[in-house]
């Protein structure tokens, strides 16, 4: 009974993971229509950037200040990727935004791991997120523990910011008639620039969380971006909410799993994407495709 | 009498999470008739038409076509009985020749839909009977243009061709004239006349000359419920009416 | 006689285990024909290298067309198992030759061995039977495991297991996690619960480094638990960082600080390395795999380009090259060398980069690899 | 009626501050060259319409002074200002708003925030409890989703929420389209009053009788080029006219 | 779901005509092969992905369905047919039958399932039924996990046809092909083809019309789900052997993007791309390290400038379908 609590906590901190990541996968695709493949590899990218700040023999300033810069310079680079191609994509299938975000993707993995190697880079615990507190039915390392708190607020923030303000009401006017937004007043490119500079922030924020438990590796958001792809299907496409409900969901399920049959834990997700889907077409949130 | 009555409800509702779009209608249609749906902005004409075309669920009431209960069926079977709709959108399959639109209607009918192995070439025995129809409706110059290029008003046309190659028993039209020049009003109106010799129609408009001239009997609806029944001519000094629907200084 | 040669390094250039092989591979080839004095005794030996992106059907495509069209005689690393078995058919059966430095599988050299096949560096078998023994000796007699839910990372545990209970530890209980998973504190929890005393990690790659980064985070070793890799590079090594990796346990078949030999390679390999690493042991067996095979041709006089023929030869010949010392080639393709059990330094230990290891035990040549009166290999006569 | 189409100079406009000037406009959808020169003007506080038979190009009009279409060449002055090279952000900002034909409700936003999206660009809008008394439909609907509406509440939302804005410029398309007659009636009323309060309208309608109603000059568009304008005092003088132009 | 290929232009007998000189021409080239050089176990596999990016097409391109999990009936065909060579020694062309009834099944089954959901949620559906059965096969003992099944004996197909000679393999395996291709083309242009056509520019209409327009994207799905199983079924000749990169979803995505660039509801843009995406693959392989930057940069160009394809441009600039 005991490891089953363990078990349930363990998986709520991955769900935070989960949630940040499919929260900017939601904005992005809620605010912009486009699948971004490449969030794994900005998800890296945060590690990586957290990483140089940490080791470099100029910029050594640590983790904290990381957390606030790898997000911004990441961003920008979204954002520069947005104004260069992405927005060259409005207005059609999301196909071409997954292929075009993929082959960034690619690139990007490419390219670090050409200067990095693939087996990653060192990234030691914060000194003062070190050691843990014994809970009795588990150990539970302080960094961990700071990794469900952090991700909360950031992903209430975001809620907020999207769905009870008026940005909010505007990115999602823009995502579905840019043109008209824009009519109205409001210069849309700007914003949806800012928006997937936001979108790809939150990406990388998540890595740098991450940069301390999981190997700095270039393939390291690889793999996860399907996964959490799934997290923002299974919260209803778009939906700022769903994917944060779910995203925390979704990493106490995958616990259980790991306790009781842990050879399918990578499945799981997509064993409840297809019950969700089959039991609500659009997603537990969604509206209409 | 299921012979008198083409389509007949009773106390149709449909409610949208507390709120009641249509409510306790009662409507019967006379077979061979032009009934006119009217009524206000959200009065819920469409929303009927999604009821009887089975696009929606009812949430309460029957429907009979013909004499048979039909409120539990799919839509597409709804369709194959010969109750047959447009859309207050205008649907085509837009990159589809005007002649190929008909055509897939005329090819339902024929049981060759599921032919996977066959050459469409097969198809071509419906192509005299599709460019009839289009000839009917005024067409015949755009048989081989492809929906999307058509003017507005045509695109209405082709609907209506590609509705009657169904060979239905009764149609519904959501507002067919809207957004129609008046050129092509007159056209549509002069092809829905003259079709209705041989179906019965009901139809939502706004346009009120339109329902004037075509129409036999008309049915008034507000906030989901029928107000009026009648004539046009009676319906215009029914005080109720003018004041939900055709406002002050009409009539 | 024909003095002409093709060699090509089939590796993993761009993904996982790139490091490990990959460009550093073909560095590694580039230096054996140097070395090899050839092309001064008027042999011509070309090297082409490419990527199989670990999908076995990218890898057989490619060996097709290399031996078809580009000729090529020997096939050098090839890691990743699923590449290997395949690219081992196919060169089973148009003659051509292959030393695999890099695949893990142990069944190269047993139910699918080959005459034109020989496994270099390592095995599954070879790993296990070391790393096992030598901990259960030191009085790590209760082992869980961890284990990549693959029939890699099931043989590993297997094989580990046997040689356990074999030297008289107990198995408590074992987890088989998914491939590529990047949490494995669950696991870890129910490691931990399990008191065992010995933490043996089935896995490889980026599983592996995930796994004990968080077992440090959990204070797994600080609880007395060791960890055993039983698949595990200097590569993984030097990406987890000394503070994190120290007082590990695991089974390599060199180290480039062994001795004079292996330092003066690697010091001469790490210079033309682009991030001066240092060699993996995958990439020093394509060195000395290439040594031998040269060696080989020249006492055949020419390059008779017949696999099978060269491979016989190959066997009969000792090998002997800096990196891997003296060894030989059994009938069933397996080289065999010494397997050496290493600990990872503490970071007050090591000199500077790459110093991670301590050797704390070596299995000889012939007690480290599957004994042939087990092997399944037909080319075996019993 | 070609000979009319030469007509180089555009119908004088009555006395009057010219706040809309548009010269020579010319407009293209990708490759089809819609319009071939507009020029008409607009007086400050003046309700002008635009008439033409479908496709005639009176949407690629107002879309094109909005800035909405991406190739356009000529000169559309707004206040004195050139407005032809500026984006539709801009143009939104300076005062001019824009109630498109398809209506252009958004699903993903409530019938409130519907509303409430179009920013206030200055003051001078309508408050809400005068659209709502405009628009009783609205108010009861505050809640559901924008495209939950009837095709007609759509509409009344659509004029609605470019009321709020301040601009002073309005530019309606088919803002009758799909409604009742009473509704019609009610909006008839509002751009009166509208007008009174120093707004300018520029219309485009189908809807003669509702056009008569409302506004002081008309022009109408052939072929992409304003071919005819006169004053709505003249409009009996001109039924003939009319009559060929839109095949009435 | 957005109509993606916006310029479909409907089939006159032009445009018939067109299609008939290209296919005679490229299948002319094909039959060429074995004598111009190229080698021919490279156009071997690009033909077995060929077939395999038509057989999605048919879906997407015609029917606007997306799928994201294809890989699963060209890896389980696969399986099949090697499992059925292997273990039961069946005879060639018995054991592609195996495969193509693997892949019947399963997609009987998936497509009841998924074919419901509308737009990305369909996709999604297919990616995470296609990723169940990766779990299976990665657990099942008769695919030998990561190890694939290898070794796969190529046999004589009806007795004659000794397959492990590459020439008259290549020449099976053309076959195949073609007769898979002029399936599908006529798929296309049959009285099917064109209801389905009609659900895909407006599946509303098309049901006001009576169609009972979820038999049609089943029946499309199943087609496309079988046809993609020959497709696997004659890739297990060529690679002998059957692995689990053929059932995971970076397969199922490769297929996407063979479609996309050689043209996404173009005939033969799925071959092009095909084509183009092996040759990269082979031809990139050299490249070392920047072989996946050299990848996504010619994806980025791909979506950049040539949005429609290769073929989809062509025939956009001639004003053809193709
Ligand atoms: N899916 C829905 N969910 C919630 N409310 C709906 C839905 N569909 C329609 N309504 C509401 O039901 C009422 C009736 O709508 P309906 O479309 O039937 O009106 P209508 O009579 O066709 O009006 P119009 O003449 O403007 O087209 C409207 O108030 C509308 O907002
Ligand atoms: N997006 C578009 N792409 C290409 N051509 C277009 C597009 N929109 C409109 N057109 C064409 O431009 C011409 C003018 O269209 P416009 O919408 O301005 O006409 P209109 O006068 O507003 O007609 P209506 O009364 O039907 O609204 C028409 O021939 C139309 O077919
Ligand atoms: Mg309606
Ligand atoms: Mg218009």
């Amino acid at each position: 009974m005991q490891a089953l609590y363990a078990q349930l906590l363990v998986g709520l901190i991955n769900g935070s993971f989960y949630a940040l990541l499919s929260l900017g996968l939601a904005v992005i695709f809620g605010m912009l229509n486009i699948i971004n493949f490449a969030h794994g590899a900005l998800y890296m990218m945060g590690a990586f950037v957290a990483y140089f700040l940490l080791n470099n023999d100029y910029l050594s300033i640590g983790y904290w200040p990381a957390l606030i810069v790898a997000p911004i310079v990441v961003g920008i680079f979204g954002m520069i990727l947005e104004r260069t191609m992405l927005q060259w994509l409005t207005g059609l299938d999301h196909l071409y935004g997954l292929l075009l975000t993929f082959g960034i993707a690619l690139i990007v993995q490419g390219v670090f791991q050409n200067y990095f190697g693939s087996s990653g880079l060192p990234y030691a615990i914060p000194d003062q997120l070190k050691g843990g507190m014994n809970l009795g039915f588990m150990f539970l390392p302080v960094y961990r523990g700071w990794v469900v708190v952090f991700s909360l607020i950031v992903c209430i923030a975001t809620w907020f910011l999207i769905e009870k303000t008026r940005l909010g009401a505007y990115l999602r006017a823009a995502t579905e008639n840019p043109t008209l937004v824009r009519a109205f007043g409001i210069n849309v490119p700007r914003m949806i620039t800012l928006t997937y500079g936001l979108g790809v922030g939150l990406a990388a924020l998540a890595g740098v969380l991450s940069a301390p438990i999981n190997q700095v590796r270039p393939l390291m958001g690889a793999d996860l971006i399907i996964v959490v792809f799934a997290v923002v299907v299974i919260g209803g496409m778009g939906s700022i909410m769903g994917s944060i409900i779910t995203g925390f969901a979704l990493g106490v399920i995958e616990g259980l799993t790991k306790y009781f049959y842990p050879e399918a834990s990578n499945t799981v997700v997509f064993v409840l994407m297809v019950l969700v889907l089959l039991v609500k077409p659009t997603g537990l949130t969604g509206r209409a495709a | 009498m299921a012979d008198e009555f083409i389509l007949e409800t009773e106390g149709l509702t449909k409610e949208f999470a507390g709120f009641f779009a249509v409510r306790d209608v009662t409507l019967k249609v006379r077979r061979g008739s032009i009934h006119a749906l009217i009524g206000p902005n959200g009065a819920g004409k469409t929303t009927c038409f999604n009821l009887l075309t089975k696009f929606l669920k009812p949430s309460a009431g029957k429907i009979l076509y013909k004499g048979q209960d039909i409120t539990a069926m799919a839509p597409a079977d709804v369709a194959r009985m010969g109750l047959v709709r447009s859309f207050q959108i205008s649907a085509v399959f837009p990159h589809m020749t005007a002649l190929e639109n008909v055509r897939v209607a005329l090819q339902r009918q024929q049981g060759s839909s599921f032919d996977f192995w066959r050459s469409k070439s097969v198809l071509n025995r419906f192509n005299e009977r599709a460019r009839e129809l289009l000839n009917d409706v005024g067409l015949s110059e755009f048989a081989n243009t492809p929906a999307v290029e058509m003017p507005y008003g045509r695109k209405r046309a082709l609907e209506i061709a590609t509705t009657l190659a169904l060979d239905p028993e009764m149609m519904l039209l959501d507002e067919p004239m809207a957004g129609m020049g008046h050129e092509d009003i007159d056209k549509i109106a002069a092809l829905i006349k003259r079709i209705s010799a041989k179906y019965t129609i009901l139809m939502v408009e706004h346009n009120l000359s339109v329902v004037a001239n075509l129409s036999d009997i008309i049915t008034v609806l507000t906030r989901g419920q029928v107000l009026a029944q009648g004539h046009y001519s009676e319906l215009t000094k029914d005080e109720r009416v003018k004041e939900a629907y055709l406002g002050a200084g009409h009539g | 006689q024909d003095k002409t040669i093709k060699v090509g390094v089939l590796t993993d250039n761009s993904g996982l285990y790139a490091d490990l092989g990959g460009p550093g591979s073909t560095l590694a080839a580039q230096m054996a024909i140097e070395d090899s004095g050839l092309a001064a005794k008027g042999w011509k030996v070309d090297l082409i290298s490419a990527d199989h992106q670990n999908k076995p059907d990218i890898g057989t495509a490619i060996a097709r067309q290399w031996i078809d069209v580009e000729k090529i005689d020997v096939f050098m690393d090839v890691l990743n198992s699923g590449v290997a078995l395949a690219v081992n058919n196919v060169v089973r059966e148009k003659n051509a030759i292959l030393i695999d430095t890099g695949a893990a599988t142990s069944d190269l050299t047993n139910a699918q061995c080959s005459p034109n096949t020989i496994h270099w560096v390592y095995d599954t078998y070879m790993l296990a039977n070391s790393t096992g023994q030598a901990l259960v000796k030191a009085g790590g007699d209760t082992w869980y495991f961890l284990t990549a839910d693959y029939a890699f990372g099931h043989a590993l545990e297997r094989d580990t297991a046997a040689v356990v209970v074999k030297s008289g530890g107990k198995v408590i209980g074992s987890v088989k996690h998914p491939l590529n998973t990047a949490d494995f504190s669950s696991f870890l929890l129910q490691a931990q619960a399990s008191k065992a005393k010995i933490i043996g990690m089935a896995n490889a790659g980026g599983d592996t480094t995930n796994t004990i980064k968080q077992a440090a985070e959990f204070g797994i070793v600080a609880g007395g638990q060791k960890l055993a890799g039983l698949l595990l590079f200097i590569t993984d090594v030097h990406a987890l960082g000394l503070k994190v990796a120290q007082g590990l346990n695991f089974t390599e078949t060199f180290y480039w600080d062994l001795n004079d030999g292996t330092r003066a390679f690697s010091k001469r390999f790490s210079e033309r390395m682009k991030n001066k690493a240092m060699p993996s042991m995958v990439q020093a067996g394509v060195y000395s795999g290439l040594i031998h095979y040269f060696k080989t041709l020249e006492a055949l006089g020419g390059n008779p380009h017949d696999g099978a023929k060269v491979v016989a030869k190959m066997k009969e010949m000792p090998t002997d090259d800096p990196l891997f010392g003296q060894g030989t080639i059994r009938a069933d393709g397996r080289k065999l060398h010494p397997a050496y059990l290493f600990e990872v330094k503490k970071p007050e230990e090591s000199k500077g980069p790459w110093d991670y290891y301590k050797l704390i035990g070596t299995t000889p040549a012939d007690q480290a690899f599957r004994p042939l009166s087990d092997s399944a290999c037909p080319l075996v006569k019993k | 009626m070609a000979e009319t189409a030469t007509a180089e100079a555009p119908p004088k406009p009555a006395a009057g501050g010219n706040i809309l000037q548009v010269r020579n406009l010319e407009a293209w959808y990708g490759e089809s060259h819609i319009l071939h020169g507009i020029n008409f003007d607009v007086n400050a506080g003046e309700v002008v319409t635009l008439l033409g038979r479908n496709g005639a190009g009176k949407t690629t009009t107002l879309k094109s002074i909005m800035g909405i279409i991406g190739k356009r060449t000529g000169s559309v002055k707004f206040n004195n200002e050139d407005i032809i090279r500026a984006t539709s952000d801009k143009i939104a900002r300076m005062g001019i708003a824009f109630c498109p034909e398809e209506r252009g409700i958004f699903s993903s936003l409530d019938v409130r925030e519907n509303l409430l999206l179009p920013p206030v660009v200055r003051a001078g809008g309508l408050p809400l409890e005068q659209i709502f008394d405009l628009f009783p439909n609205l108010k009861e609907r505050l809640n559901s989703q924008g495209t939950k509406l009837s095709g007609g509440e759509q509409q009344m939302l659509a004029i609605a929420r470019i009321l709020r804005t301040g601009a002073s410029f309005l530019m309606l398309d088919e803002p009758t389209e799909g409604l009742a007659p009473v509704i019609i009636q009610q909006i008839g009323h509002t751009i009166a009053r509208l007008k009174k309060e120093g707004f300018t309208i520029l219309l485009v309608e189908q809807n003669f009788r509702f056009a008569s109603t409302v506004a002081d000059r008309y022009y109408v568009v052939e072929h992409g080029k304003i071919i005819d304008g006169f004053a709505n005092a003249d409009l009996a003088a001109n039924m003939d006219k009319l009559h060929t132009y839109l095949g009435v | 779901m957005t109509v993606l290929t916006d310029d479909t232009l409907p089939a006159t007998p032009r445009a018939v005509r067109d299609e008939m000189i290209v296919f005679a021409v490229m299948a002319l080239l094909l039959a060429a092969v074995p004598f111009s050089g190229l080698y021919p176990f490279f156009v071997m596999q690009a033909l077995c992905f060929a077939l395999l990016a038509c057989a999605f097409n048919l879906l997407i391109g015609y029917g606007g369905l997306l799928s994201f999990g294809h890989a699963m009936f060209l890896g389980t065909a696969g399986y099949c047919s090697a499992h059925a060579l292997k273990v039961w020694a069946l005879p060639p062309e018995l054991g592609i039958l195996v495969g193509i009834a693997g892949a019947f099944v399963l997609s009987i089954v998936t497509g009841y399932i998924s074919i419901r959901r509308q737009g990305i949620y369909f996709s999604m559906i297919t990616l995470a039924l296609s990723q169940l059965l990766y779990f299976i096969y990665l657990q099942a003992p008769f695919t030998h996990g990561e190890d694939g099944i290898q070794g796969i004996p190529q046999g004589h197909m009806f007795g004659v046809f000794d397959l492990s000679k590459p020439t008259v393999l290549y020449y099976v395996v053309l076959v195949g092909f073609l007769a898979g291709f002029l399936l599908i083309y006529r798929i296309i242009n049959s009285p099917f083809g064109e209801v389905l056509k009609s659900i895909r520019e407006n599946e509303q209409r098309a049901i006001s019309l009576g169609y009972r327009t979820d038999q049609y994207k089943f029946l499309a799905f199943v087609l496309s789900g079988t046809l993609a199983g020959f497709a696997g079924a004659l890739k297990v000749f060529v690679a002998q052997n059957a692995s689990l990169t053929d059932v995971h979803w970076s397969m199922s995505g490769e297929v996407v993007l063979m479609t996309l660039v050689g043209g996404l509801g173009t005939i033969f843009g799925p071959v092009v791309g095909a084509f183009a995406i092996i040759a990269m693959q082979q031809y990139l392989a050299g490249f070392g390290q920047w072989v996946t930057v050299i990848q996504g940069s010619i994806f980025v160009i791909c979506v950049l400038t040539f949005r429609r394809g290769v073929v989809g441009e062509i025939a956009h600039y001639f004003r053809r379908s193709l």
